[in-house]
C-alpha cells in the first residue's frame, strides 16, 4: 500500500517536473517562464521527495531529504524573486 | 643524501611561506633560503657525481603508486645553474626592489618559481609535471605582471592564456599515456611504453604542449613582448630557466622516456623548427630597438640551437659520439642560461640608471657603466659562441655530430645564426662604446652591478673549462 | 521499486534536458539563466531519485551542495556592484 | 568493452578540441578562458571514462584524484586570468 | 538500472554535453556563454555521477554551480559596466580579413585533426584490456593509508606531493592577484528576500563544509570540497551586499592563505626529523594527520577562492567604516560616477568582449 | 545591517539546538563526527548569531500546521490547475502585473510570505518596495488578493502577530 503511494507520489513528481520543463518551453515571456520554474521546484521536488520519504521510512533520510527540499525552495523563491526583479528593473529603465 | 632531493623542493617553498608571513624580513630571508637551496644543489650535483643517479620515494610509496622524486647527471647540472642563477638574480633584486611593499609582493611569488623549477627538473611522475608546470605557468606569469605596466600585465596575460593550453595539451597526452600504460612513473614507462598508436599521439600532444611554452618558432610569438616587459631579475630567469625547465622534459621525454617511439622524421621536424627559430630570432634580435627585446628574440633564436642536436642525436647511435653531442647540447643550454641572465640583469641597471634601453641612445653608457658594459659583452662573446665560452664547445660538437652523421645543413644554419648573433652583439657594444670622448672616471662597481658580472664570467669563462668534469658527471649520472 | 526509481530518474533527466533547449533558445540572458536554475533543480531530482540505489547514498550530498548553491548563480546574475569605490 | 567509456570518452576529445579552436581563434577573453575550462573539461572526461569500469564495478581511484588537482588548478589558473583582465581593463579605461 | 535506460541517459547526458559546449564557445556575447558554461558545469557534474566519481562531482557542483559561475558572470558584469571609448572600439577594422579566414580554417583543420588523433589513440587505449594494476595497488594499501575513501587515499597519502603542490599554485594564483592591485568594489544590497536566504544558507553551508570535510575520509568528500562550500558562504554574504563576510584581515590572512601548504610541509618535514620519509605517515597516525592537513587546507583553499571572487587585495574594513571612502586607490575606475549610476551598467554584455578583444589583438 | 538586537542566552541555545540538529541530520547521526562537527557547529551558530538582525521571534505551533496545511492545499490546487493551462493545445494565460500593499510588519514574516506567494503556481512577486509588493500573474484575469490575504494570515498566525491592521 505504502509502496504503491509512493510511487504515485515519485510519478505525480517527475510529472510536474515535466510540466515545468514544458511549461518553460511554451510560455511566451520570462515572468510567466519564471512560474514554471518555481512550480517544478515546489511541486515536482516536493512530490518526488515525499514519495522517496514514504519509500525510505528511515527518519534522518526523511529528514535529509526535507532539508534539501527546503533548500531548493528557498533558493528557487529567492532567484525567481531575484530573475524578476532584475528583469523588470530593466524594463523600467530602458 | 636523498633527502636532499625533497629538500631542494621544500626548503624554497618554506622560504616562500616565511617571507609571504614576515614581510619585513622578507629579503633576508629569501637570500638565505637561496643560498640553503643553491648549497643543497651543490651537495646534490656533487651526490650524483659520486654515486649516480638518486631517487627519493615521496611518502615512502613505491614509484607509480606514489610519486618518486630522481635526479641524473642532467636534471642536478640543471639544478646547479637554476641555484646559481636564481641567487644572483636574487642578489640583484634585492637592491633592485627598494619599496617594502614591492619586496612583500615579489620575495613569495619568487621562491615559489623557484619551487617549481626545483620540482620540476627532480620530478618523476608525468601528472605530478603537470602539475609543476602549471605552477611555474602561473608563479612566471604573477612576476611578469609585477612590471605593472600595462605593456607587462597585457604580455603577462597573453603568457597565462598559452601557459595554459600549453599545460592542457600536455595533460591531454598524460591522460592518453594513464589509458593505455596505467601508470604515470617515467621511469617504468620507458621500460614497457612502445612506438605505436598510443605513444606517438600521447607524445605528439605533449611535445607541442612544451614547445609552446618553450616559445620554439612559430610557437614563439608570446616570448618577446613577456620578457621584454617584465622586471629586469624576472626577465633573466624567464629567459635563462623558465623556458629551459619545458625544454628539458621535451629532451626527457625524447631521449629518455620515449625513446623508442622517436622517428627521424619527427627528430628533423624539431631540427627544421629549430633552424627557423635561429634564422627568425637572430634576425629580430638584429633589428629590436631595445636592448630587452634584442635579449628575449635571442633567446627565441638561442632556444633554436638546442634543438637542432635532436635530429642528430636520433641518427646517432648510442655510444660515446652520442655522449659527446649530448655533452655539447647540455653545455649549450647551460651557457645561455648564465649569458643571458647575465644579459638582461646588465640590461636592468642600464634602464635603471638611464630610464630607457633604446639602443641608439646607449651613447656612452661603456663609460659610465664599464662593468656593465663589460657583462654585457661578456654575455655577447658567450652568445655568438666565441671561445672559450661553452657556446663554443657547444657549437663544435653540433658541427661534430652534423658531420658524423652527414646532415651537413645544420651547421650552414649554425654558422648564419653565429654571424648574426655577432652582428646584433656588435650593434649594442657600438653604441655603447660611442664615439664621443668622456671625462675619465675612476672605475666603481656597484653591488647590483657584481651579479651580472660573475654571470657574465661563468657562461664565457668558466663554461669553456668545464667540459671534462660536466661530461664525466653526465656519463656517471645518465 | 529500483526499476521505478531509475524509469524516474531518466524522466527528471528528460524534463532537465527540455530545458537545455530553452536555455539554447535564450532569446535573453534572464532566460538562460532560469532554465540553468531548472537544470540545477532538476539535477538535484535525478541525484535523490539515485541516492535511494544501494550504495549511492554519496549522491545526496552532492544534491546537498547543489541545492544549497543553487540561488548563487542567480544571485551573481542579478547582483549589483557599488558604483564607486567608496562603499 | 564499455559503451559508456566510449561515448564519454570521445565526446570528450570532441569538447576538447572545439574548446581548443576558440581558446586560439576567439577575439574575447572571456571566450578564451571558457574555451581553455571546456578543453580542461574535456580532458577530464577522458580521464573519467579511462576509470570506468562498469555499472556494478568500482572504478579506478587515481584518475579521479588527478581529475581533482586538475580542477582546482583550473580555477586557480582562470581566477588570476581574470584578476589580469581586470587590471588591463582599468588601465585602458584610464588612458 | 537497466543497460538500455542506462544507454537512453547516456545518449541524453553527452548530447546535452557537446551541444552546451559548441554553444558556449560560439558567439560574441560574453554573458551568455558564461551562462551556458555555468548548465554545462551542472550536466558534467551529472556525468561524474553516471561515471561513479562521486567525488569529482561534489567538486564540480561546489565549483560550478557555485563560484565558477559567480566568478566570471563579475568579471562579465565588471566589463560591461565600463563606458567604452570610441576609439578602442574602432580600431578593429584594420585587420586583413582574407588572412583572418586561412588562420580560422588553419586553426580549426589543427582542432580537427587534433580531436581526431586523440580519438584515435583513445580508441586503441580503450579496447586494450584496462590497466588494474595501480587500482589493486591503491586497493591493497587502502588499510595503511589512514582512510577508507580510496579517492582520498590518493590525493592526501599515495600523492598527497600532488596535493601539496596544488596549494602552492592556489596561493600563487591569489598572491599574484593580490599584487594587481585591489578587490573589486562589493555588491549593492541584494534586497530582504536574498538577505533573509542568506541568514540560514551561511549557518548551514558552515556546517555543510565542516560535513565535507569530515566525511571525506570515508565516502565521497574532501578539503577542495569543503574549501569550496566554505567559500560559498563568503560569496553569499558578499552577493548580499554585506561588508563583513567572514574573511580575515591583515597577518590572520595571511596565515589563513598560508595554512594548507604550511601544514602540509610542517607535518612532512616533522616527519622527515623523526625519521620517517616525507609526507610518510605512520599507519596508526595517518587519519590524524590527514584530518589535521585536511582542515588547513580547507581554510585556505576557502580564503583563496573568495579572494579569486572579490579579485584584489581585499582593504581593510576599519579604513573603510572610518573614511566612508578610500581615498587612494591604485586603480581609479576611470568613470565619473554618473548620478543614475547602475542604470547604464546593464545592456553592454557583448560590448564586454569588444573591449578584451583589443586587449587581445595580436595574440 | 540593520542593528543587533542583543541575544538572550536563551536564543543562542536555541540557535547551538537548531545547528547541532542539522549536523545530525546531515551527518546521518553519526556519533564519531561530532570531533569535526563540534567546532563546524560552533562556527554556524557564531555566524548565525553574527548575522541575525531581529529579536528572536515567537513561532506558534498551531499556526505552523495551519500554515502548511495550507501551504500544501494551495500548491497542489493551483499546480493543478497551471498545469492545465500550459499543458492544454492552446495556452490558456494572461499574464500582468498587480500592486499590493502588504500588512505584516515583522520583517521575516515578510519574506516568508514573499517567498510563499512566490512558490506559489500562478504568482511571483516581481518586486518589492516599502509597503507595496508587484505580484506577476499568470492570470491576471481572476483577482487572487483573497487568497493572497489568507495567505497572510497564515504566516502571521505562524509567527504569532497580527496581521490585522488593514487601514494603516
Amino acid at each position: 500500500m505504502i509502496d504503491v503511494l509512493s510511487a504515485l507520489l515519485v510519478l505525480a513528481g517527475v510529472g510536474f517536473y515535466l510540466t515545468g520543463s514544458i511549461g518553460l518551453l511554451r510560455l511566451p515571456d520570462l515572468y510567466s517562464r519564471l512560474h514554471a520554474l518555481t512550480k517544478a521546484d515546489n511541486l515536482g521536488l516536493g512530490l518526488l521527495v515525499a514519495g522517496l520519504a514514504l519509500h525510505s521510512q528511515e527518519l534522518l533520510t526523511v529528514l535529509k531529504l526535507l532539508l534539501i527540499w527546503l533548500a531548493v525552495l528557498a533558493a528557487s523563491a529567492a532567484s525567481a524573486h531575484l530573475i524578476a526583479r532584475h528583469a523588470r528593473r530593466q524594463e523600467t529603465t530602458s | 643524501m636523498t633527502e636532499l632531493l625533497i629538500g631542494l623542493v621544500a626548503t624554497p617553498l618554506t622560504g616562500a611561506l616565511v617571507t609571504m608571513l614576515l614581510p619585513r624580513f622578507a629579503t633576508s630571508v629569501a637570500i638565505a633560503a637561496g643560498v640553503l637551496t643553491t648549497v643543497a644543489a651543490g651537495t646534490l650535483l656533487y651526490g650524483v657525481g659520486t654515486r649516480g643517479a638518486l631517487g627519493y620515494d615521496i611518502g615512502g610509496w613505491t614509484a607509480g603508486l606514489g610519486i618518486a622524486l630522481r635526479a641524473d647527471g642532467l636534471s642536478a647540472l640543471l639544478l646547479m645553474m637554476n641555484a646559481l642563477v636564481m641567487l644572483a638574480a636574487s642578489v640583484y633584486a634585492s637592491a633592485y626592489f627598494s619599496k617594502t611593499a614591492e619586496r612583500a609582493r615579489f620575495w613569495p611569488l619568487w621562491l615559489l618559481l623557484w619551487t617549481a623549477l626545483n620540482a620540476l627538473l627532480l620530478s618523476g611522475d608525468l601528472f605530478n609535471l603537470y602539475v609543476t608546470l602549471e605552477l611555474l605557468g602561473l608563479s612566471a606569469v604573477a612576476l611578469a605582471s609585477l612590471g605593472n605596466k600595462t605593456a607587462a600585465v597585457q604580455a603577462a596575460l597573453r603568457y597565462l592564456l598559452v601557459g595554459l593550453l600549453g599545460s592542457m595539451l600536455f595533460l591531454a597526452g598524460v591522460s592518453l599515456i594513464y589509458a593505455g600504460y596505467g601508470t604515470l612513473d617515467m621511469a617504468s614507462l620507458a621500460h614497457v611504453a612502445q612506438a605505436g598508436p598510443i605513444v606517438w599521439p600521447a607524445l605528439a600532444l605533449m611535445t607541442v604542449g612544451l614547445l609552446l611554452k618553450t616559445a620554439l618558432f612559430p610557437l614563439h610569438f608570446w616570448l618577446p613582448p613577456a620578457h621584454a616587459s617584465a622586471p629586469a631579475p624576472v626577465s633573466a630567469v624567464l629567459s635563462a630557466l623558465v623556458v629551459k625547465a619545458s625544454f628539458y622534459l621535451v629532451l626527457r621525454l625524447w631521449l629518455d622516456v620515449f625513446a623508442e617511439a622517436v622517428t627521424p622524421a619527427a627528430a628533423s621536424l624539431l631540427g627544421v623548427l629549430g633552424a627557423g627559430a635561429v634564422l627568425w630570432g637572430s634576425w629580430r634580435a638584429l633589428r629590436a630597438e631595445r636592448l630587452k627585446l634584442l635579449a628575449a628574440y635571442s633567446t627565441v633564436a638561442q632556444l633554436g640551437y638546442l634543438f637542432l642536436f635532436f635530429p642528430l642525436l636520433q641518427a646517432l647511435p648510442p655510444g660515446s659520439a652520442r655522449d659527446l653531442a649530448v655533452g655539447g647540447l647540455i653545455i649549450l643550454a647551460l651557457t645561455h642560461g648564465f649569458a643571458k641572465a647575465g644579459l638582461f640583469l646588465a640590461i636592468g641597471i642600464i634602464q635603471q640608471r638611464s630610464g630607457h634601453d633604446t639602443i641608439r641612445e646607449l651613447d656612452g653608457t661603456a663609460q659610465r657603466l664599464p662593468a656593465t658594459t663589460f657583462a654585457i659583452a661578456l654575455g655577447g662573446v658567450a652568445l655568438i659562441g666565441l671561445p672559450p665560452s661553452g657556446t663554443f664547445l657547444g657549437k663544435w660538437h653540433l658541427l661534430v655530430a652534423a658531420f658524423t652523421t652527414g646532415q651537413w645543413w645544420w651547421v650552414v644554419v649554425a654558422v648564419i645564426g653565429s654571424l648574426l648573433a655577432a652582428a646584433y652583439i656588435f650593434r649594442v657594444l657600438g653604441h655603447a662604446f660611442g664615439h664621443r670622448a668622456y671625462p675619465n672616471q675612476p672605475v666603481a662597481i656597484a653591488r647590483e652591478e657584481w651579479p651580472a658580472l660573475l654571470l657574465g664570467v661563468t657562461a664565457a669563462v668558466l663554461m669553456g673549462l668545464a667540459g671534462a668534469p660536466l661530461w664525466r658527471l653526465l656519463e656517471g649520472g645518465a | 521499486m529500483s526499476e521505478l526509481l531509475s524509469v524516474s530518474a531518466l524522466g527528471v533527466v528528460f524534463s532537465l534536458f527540455l530545458g537545455l533547449l530553452r536555455i539554447l533558445r535564450g532569446p535573453g540572458a534572464a532566460d538562460r539563466m532560469l532554465a540553468t536554475q531548472l537544470i540545477g533543480t532538476a539535477g538535484v531530482g535525478t541525484l535523490l531519485l539515485l541516492s535511494l540505489l544501494p550504495g549511492q547514498q554519496a549522491l545526496m550530498d552532492v544534491a546537498l551542495i547543489l541545492a544549497l548553491l543553487a540561488a548563487v548563480a542567480a544571485a551573481a546574475f542579478t547582483g549589483r556592484q557599488r558604483r564607486s569605490r567608496n562603499d | 568493452m564499455l559503451t559508456a567509456q566510449w561515448l564519454y570518452g570521445m565526446s570528450g576529445c570532441l569538447i576538447a578540441a572545439l574548446g581548443l579552436r576558440t581558446a586560439l581563434l576567439h577575439a574575447c577573453l572571456l571566450h578564451r578562458l571558457i574555451g581553455i575550462n571546456l578543453t580542461g573539461a574535456g580532458v577530464f572526461m577522458v580521464l573519467i571514462a579511462v576509470a570506468y569500469r562498469g555499472a556494478g564495478m568500482p572504478p579506478d581511484p587515481v584518475p579521479h584524484a588527478l581529475v581533482l588537482t586538475g580542477i582546482v588548478v583550473a580555477v586557480s589558473a582562470t581566477a588570476l586570468a581574470l584578476a589580469l583582465a581586470r587590471r588591463l581593463t582599468a588601465e585602458q579605461i584610464n588612458d | 538500472m537497466s543497460d538500455t535506460s542506462l544507454l537512453v541517459l547516456d545518449g541524453l547526458l553527452v548530447i546535452s554535453l557537446v551541444t552546451l559546449a559548441w554553444t558556449a564557445l560560439a558567439g560574441s556575447d560574453a554573458r551568455r556563454s558564461v551562462i551556458l558554461f555555468m548548465a554545462f558545469g551542472l550536466v558534467l557534474a551529472a556525468a561524474w555521477v553516471r561515471l561513479l566519481a562521486p567525488d569529482v562531482a561534489l567538486a564540480e557542483a561546489a565549483i560550478g554551480a557555485g563560484l565558477a559561475g559567480a566568478l566570471l558572470l563579475a568579471a562579465v558584469r565588471e566589463q560591461s559596466r565600463q563606458p567604452l571609448p570610441a576609439r578602442i572600439v574602432s580600431k578593429r577594422s584594420h585587420n586583413k580579413p582574407g588572412v583572418n579566414i586561412a588562420l580560422q580554417w588553419a586553426v580549426s583543420v589543427l582542432c580537427a585533426v587534433l580531436a581526431g588523433t586523440l580519438a584515435w589513440a583513445l580508441a586503441h587505449a580503450l579496447n586494450s584490456a584496462p590497466q588494474n594494476a595501480l587500482p589493486r595497488a591503491v586497493s591493497a594499501n587502502l588499510e595503511a593509508s589512514g582512510v577508507s575513501n580510496p579517492v582520498t587515499a590518493v590525493l592526501l597519502n599515495f600523492r598527497a606531493y600532488d596535493t601539496l603542490l596544488e596549494l602552492a599554485v592556489l596561493l600563487t594564483a591569489v598572491l599574484g592577484i593580490f599584487a594587481l592591485g585591489p578587490a573589486r568594489p562589493g555588491y549593492q544590497s541584494a534586497g530582504p528576500v536574498f538577505d533573509g536566504l542568506a541568514r540560514w544558507l551561511v549557518p548551514v553551508l558552515i556546517l555543510t563544509a565542516g560535513y565535507l570535510l569530515w566525511v571525506g575520509a570515508h565516502a565521497p568528500g574532501g578539503a577542495f570540497q569543503a574549501g569550496a562550500t566554505l567559500a560559498a558562504a563568503s560569496v553569499v554574504l558578499r552577493l548580499a551586499g554585506r561588508h563583513q563576510i567572514g574573511l580575515p584581515q591583515g597577518p590572520a590572512l595571511r596565515v589563513v592563505m598560508a595554512a594548507g601548504v604550511g601544514m602540509f610541509v610542517l607535518v612532512g618535514l616533522g616527519l622527515l626529523v623523526a625519521g620517517r620519509p616525507f609526507l610518510g605517515y605512520p599507519p596508526p597516525w595517518a587519519g590524524g594527520l590527514i584530518l589535521m592537513i585536511e582542515s588547513a587546507a580547507t581554510l585556505a583553499i576557502a580564503a583563496t577562492l573568495v579572494l579569486a571572487f572579490l579579485g584584489g587585495q581585499p582593504r581593510p574594513l576599519a579604513v573603510r567604516v572610518a573614511r566612508g571612502r578610500i581615498a587612494a586607490t591604485p586603480i581609479p575606475t576611470g568613470k565619473p560616477v554618473s548620478p543614475e549610476g547602475i542604470r547604464s551598467t546593464e545592456p553592454h554584455a557583448a560590448e564586454a568582449c569588444h573591449r578584451i578583444q583589443e586587449t587581445q589583438k595580436r595574440c | 545591517m540593520a542593528h543587533k538586537a542583543a541575544l538572550t542566552l536563551p536564543g543562542i541555545m536555541a540557535r547551538t539546538a537548531a545547528m547541532a540538529g542539522i549536523w545530525w541530520v546531515i551527518t546521518q547521526g553519526r556519533a564519531d563526527s561530532w570531533l569535526v562537527g563540534a567546532p563546524a557547529v560552533a562556527v554556524a551558530t557564531l555566524a548565525s548569531v553574527q548575522l541575525s538582525a531581529h529579536a528572536p521571534s515567537r513561532f506558534s505551533l498551531l499556526g505552523l500546521l495551519r500554515f502548511l496545511a495550507m501551504f500544501v492545499v494551495e500548491s497542489v490546487r493551483g499546480g493543478v490547475d497551471v498545469a492545465r493551462r500550459t499543458l492544454g493545445y492552446r495556452l490558456r494565460i494572461r499574464p500582468g502585473f498587480r500592486r499590493y500593499r502588504l500588512h505584516l510588519r515583522d520583517p521575516r514574516a515578510r519574506v516568508l510570505l514573499v517567498n510563499c506567494i512566490s512558490l506559489l503556481p500562478g504568482t511571483l512577486v516581481s518586486n518589492l518596495d516599502g509597503e507595496h509588493m508587484e505580484v506577476h500573474l499568470l492570470d491576471a484575469g481572476e483577482d487572487p488578493e483573497p487568497d493572497l490575504r489568507r495567505l497572510e494570515q497564515a504566516v502571521a498566525g505562524l509567527f504569532g502577530v497580527q496581521a490585522e491592521k488593514r487601514n494603516v
